[in-house]
């Protein structure tokens, strides 16, 4: 039997087994920070975290709390700024993976992070696309966490910050993008990815324990789970290493399993 | 205050440099990003000496935009991100500003905004990018025609057009150069030449305060120019760009300003625990704001305590251990 | 030659790197500027293995451009400047090749060539800017029709438009990204893990680094990368945007290199007093650059008299007191 | 009676009388260094030297023979790259005074640097406009240094790398640039400058000893000598400057008067 874990490890743990080994990892705040590190610390030992403050491969002893903490500064390979840092995410030699949050998503990954209601007037202001808008334009991928609710997978996000997959289809490359959009999302019940001709979502693993039921029940769109298996459960390693190597003080993991 | 012969008058108090550098209706660049070395010495003068509509623009601002949306000074914004990260997801009075429609938004993505000012910093009209294609940042507009053509407002968010140089079908996204009326930077050195010196990430002060009309740079310390020039590798900003120099210490408190101290997370839970409320942050403005007419009033009200715990380990840059939660 | 095992196999000779990262018809942009940091171990290089139909992309450069247009390795040149200053005003060669037709020339302003790095560097298709209006710069079109529009040649060399943000008549000056085939950088450091940091000024070695599918390396001293990492802030390229490291000290002569060493007046002055003869020119190839396969043996040549002449005072960067008529 | 000079020192002083105090100056190499070093230390110490190469107040102890010589890297105030130095260039709100040479210049203050003869298959190929036509097109001012030659001073250039004020009047504005333009033309024989209004070039000055006539005579075009004034000779002061800490070795004014 598996040790217990939280729905944020998992996440965490299932983001960061998607990183291959020297890739230049694009990270936000949160769970997105959790996954570049103990992506780098388990499997991918060569991958490069970089921030779009501007800080490059920082050593992270101890976890940012933000993209612009002190601590994306020390021991990197270079600190400069959002100009340099934006240079290496849409750089067309690199294989830049980048990972976002959002408030809400859409069947073809297109997400929200900037308001619920109408443009003008609001009913939830959120912070605003930030570097989102840039990476899923240009980035050479992107993975998505979001919390597996109804109201986070919609049909149509209320505001587009950020193009995925637009309308499916070749809809991305004719709209003028030349690389990337999304290619999973990480929930706290399991992994999405895009078919690759519709572009549409679809479940592709769920988290043991999880019924691909129960993920189509708390999304907002009709999900196909035909081709879904079940993913595995975090290693004792894996929880190891994220517990006491890369959030030890639970700053973005939070309280413990129960 | 240090005397310095050769920053002759450029050397002032916030009050001074408020007075004279910030007018009532400017757009004003914010440096910094979300919790680091934010401009909160000239952001809580705006306060005190009242400014209004006040058109921000900026990247990422976490608490300096707070703050001056909060009190009421500003009408407009143009930005990518407001809020700072784990302490206040979103930008706590912002938030409430915005849904209030008390302000007008304009939103970009960070690259928009980065290429907009540097644009700005070198003099060309607008810029083209690949970012955003079909997106609500390119299509909604929070600036009405009322707003839009007026003043330093260009009457386009922004333009989708076509690569000339390209011999099929290429969009391309086509963005405004900005040229605020002032730019705020805090950094950590200022020679007493006036040569600037930013520690760690430099964000996009540099850009922001070339594309402006005017400069005020706060500073942690005033050092011998000579000491900025026997390495001028490392040196941000020339005298002859910076109109006021404020010497500060700690002058980006509750934000970080790397090698000299550490953000203050007691100070930030604490304002996202009273600032979500109005009356809870009228109080914080009364408290913290108003009355403490220096930085150094402002900093015997933080406390030693408060510094000391904060202050930054001179080999990594930030306080190691900082209780962060 | 050092061995890092982090570098792993991006260390390598210059005939490695020229074998493996230029080809034939390359285009490829040069660092450095007039005598000072030009790539000239890797320019040596290149013609010791006879690469043929080069295109060159550069603001100003001096040295390692003439000695290759010399050498007959390039066909066209993209450039603001051709020459070392007050040593040779106009490059010995580059005149030559020019006047005799043996190279196609596009001229551009040294504002025009930054922004058509600095656009390449961050992915934009192509800049506008306000540098040229009506000159011959823009007017005069050295690449034919049959050149243009095939490869990384673009359509057009540039294209005189309007600002789409003014509101009454606003032209600009639209420039095409570049995005050549290998950049070439020499530097003082590189980190036993590929970080890369120039000392004095950059010039466009940044941008032009960025904006290339690979990029070659030259440098003083490879050190290891935490002396490096200790003061991020002074670092200049990420490893991971440099393909091949090459270890050469001295590399950069007879140009200078910060901290290092001063351009060397006399191989200058000799240069130029062989180069404007064909057969001068064929002389100084025969004894300077095709038989000496390694730096060592170029130093050797060069010898230790000239090379201590050179070397650079380690608090002001260059040779004080160096004979320079 | 007063010293002997020699013409690149009587240059050198013209063109630096010119500048005022606080002025930005964009210096090539030359005698532009010469004039920008000598007024910042006779009578404009508040002047500001850079280079286009990103060198910013350096200290100048010895003469850089280059934009881009290690000496321009010293002492300064900021050593930066290209984009930085066209940044402040350019910069609206600087009054930057750029010291240009040129191989031929028209009534007009148009100039070449670039070639003799047709462009596609020059007799004479020189080194190019460098940064000099970005300092006519975007700099608050320039002043151009000549050689009083029939063969320079020509109706209309082989090559127009530099935009002055095109064909006069206001061809100049109309061109879409936003300001600057030539201010004076400093020759060995004296100091032509541009008539408000036609902006056609007009003898402004000749230097002591020299004749407006003269002038003319090595002028390829129709010049206006009305308005000339006889102009001063250096001073002693100037020239001791000049001599003993600006050029010492005079490796730009070469050799003594005779």
């Amino acid at each position: 039997m598996s040790t217990a874990y939280t729905d944020k490890e998992i996440m965490a743990l299932a983001a960061g087994r998607l990183v291959s080994n020297g890739d230049i990892l694009f990270a936000g705040t949160g769970l997105s920070m959790l996954a570049a590190t103990v992506a780098k610390r388990v499997h991918a030992p060569q991958a490069v975290v970089f921030f779009e403050t501007g800080g490059i491969d920082p050593n992270l002893e101890e976890l940012p709390l933000a993209v612009a903490d002190p601590r994306v500064m020390t021991g990197t390979c270079m600190n400069s700024g959002l100009l340099d840092a934006f240079s290496l995410l849409v750089h067309r030699r690199l294989r830049t993976i980048a990972f976002l949050g959002a408030a809400q998503i859409d069947p073809y990954g297109n997400i929200n992070s900037t308001c619920l209601g109408d443009y003008q007037k609001p009913k939830v202001r959120f912070p605003g696309c930030g570097g989102a808008c840039d990476a899923m334009s240009q980035a050479f991928g992107v993975i998505i966490f979001m919390q597996q609710e109804k109201k986070r997978f919609v049909e149509k996000v209320d505001y587009l910050s950020s193009p995925g997959w637009l309308s499916g289809g070749d809809a991305r490359a004719k709209a003028g993008f030349k690389r990337g959009g999304p290619f999973a999302v990480v929930t706290n019940q399991g992994v999405m990815r895009f078919d690759d001709k519709t572009r549409r979502m679809y479940l592709h693993e769920y988290y043991p324990g999880v019924s691909p039921q129960a993920i189509a029940d708390n999304c907002g769109f009709a999900l196909d789970v035909s081709r879904a298996r079940e993913g595995q459960a975090p290693s004792e390693l894996e929880l190891k290493i994220l517990r006491e190597e890369v959030d030890p003080c639970r700053l973005i993991l939070g309280p413990l399993p129960a | 205050m240090t005397t310095c012969a050769k920053l002759g008058d450029k050397l002032m108090s916030p009050e001074e440099a408020v007075r004279r550098f910030v007018k009532d209706g400017d757009m004003i660049a914010l440096g910094g990003f979300t919790v680091n070395r934010n401009p909160m010495v000239i952001g809580r003068e705006i306060i005190r000496q009242g400014r209004k509509d006040l058109h921000l623009v900026m990247h990422s601002q976490g608490q300096a935009m707070d703050l001056m949306v909060g009190a009421g000074c500003v009408a407009r914004l143009e930005l990518a991100y407001g809020g700072t990260g784990r302490f206040a997801p979103t930008g706590i009075r912002f938030r409430k500003a915005v849904q209030s429609g008390q302000v007008k938004v304009e939103d970009y993505s960070n690259f928009h905004m980065s290429l907009r000012f540097l644009a700005g910093s070198l003099n060309l009209p607008y810029i083209p990018c690949r970012s955003g294609f079909e997106s609500d940042v390119l299509q909604q507009w929070g600036f009405g025609p009322e707003l839009r053509g007026a003043g330093k407002i260009p009457k386009d968010k922004a333009i989708v057009g076509q690569n000339p140089f390209a011999q099929e079908d290429d969009p391309v996204v086509l963005l405004p150069a900005l040229n605020p009326d002032v730019a705020l930077v805090h950094a950590q050195y200022v020679g007493d030449d006036g040569t600037v010196r930013i520690k760690g990430l430099t964000f996009l002060d540099v850009e922001q305060a070339k594309s402006a009309d005017r400069v005020i740079v706060t500073c942690e310390e005033i050092v011998p120019a000579h000491t900025l020039r026997e390495d001028p590798d490392q040196n941000t900003l020339p005298p002859f760009l910076v109109d006021a120099v404020v010497h500060t210490p700690y002058g980006a408190h509750p934000t970080a300003c790397h090698y000299f101290y550490d953000y203050d997370p007691r100070h930030l839970n604490y304002y996202r625990s009273v600032a979500g409320d109005d009356d809870g942050f009228r109080r914080y403005l009364d408290e913290w704001v108003l009355p403490l007419e220096t930085q150094e009033a402002y900093l015997s009200k933080i406390g030693a305590a408060d510094l000391i715990n904060i202050r930054a380990n001179t080999k990594v840059g930030f306080a190691p251990g900082l209780d962060r939660r």
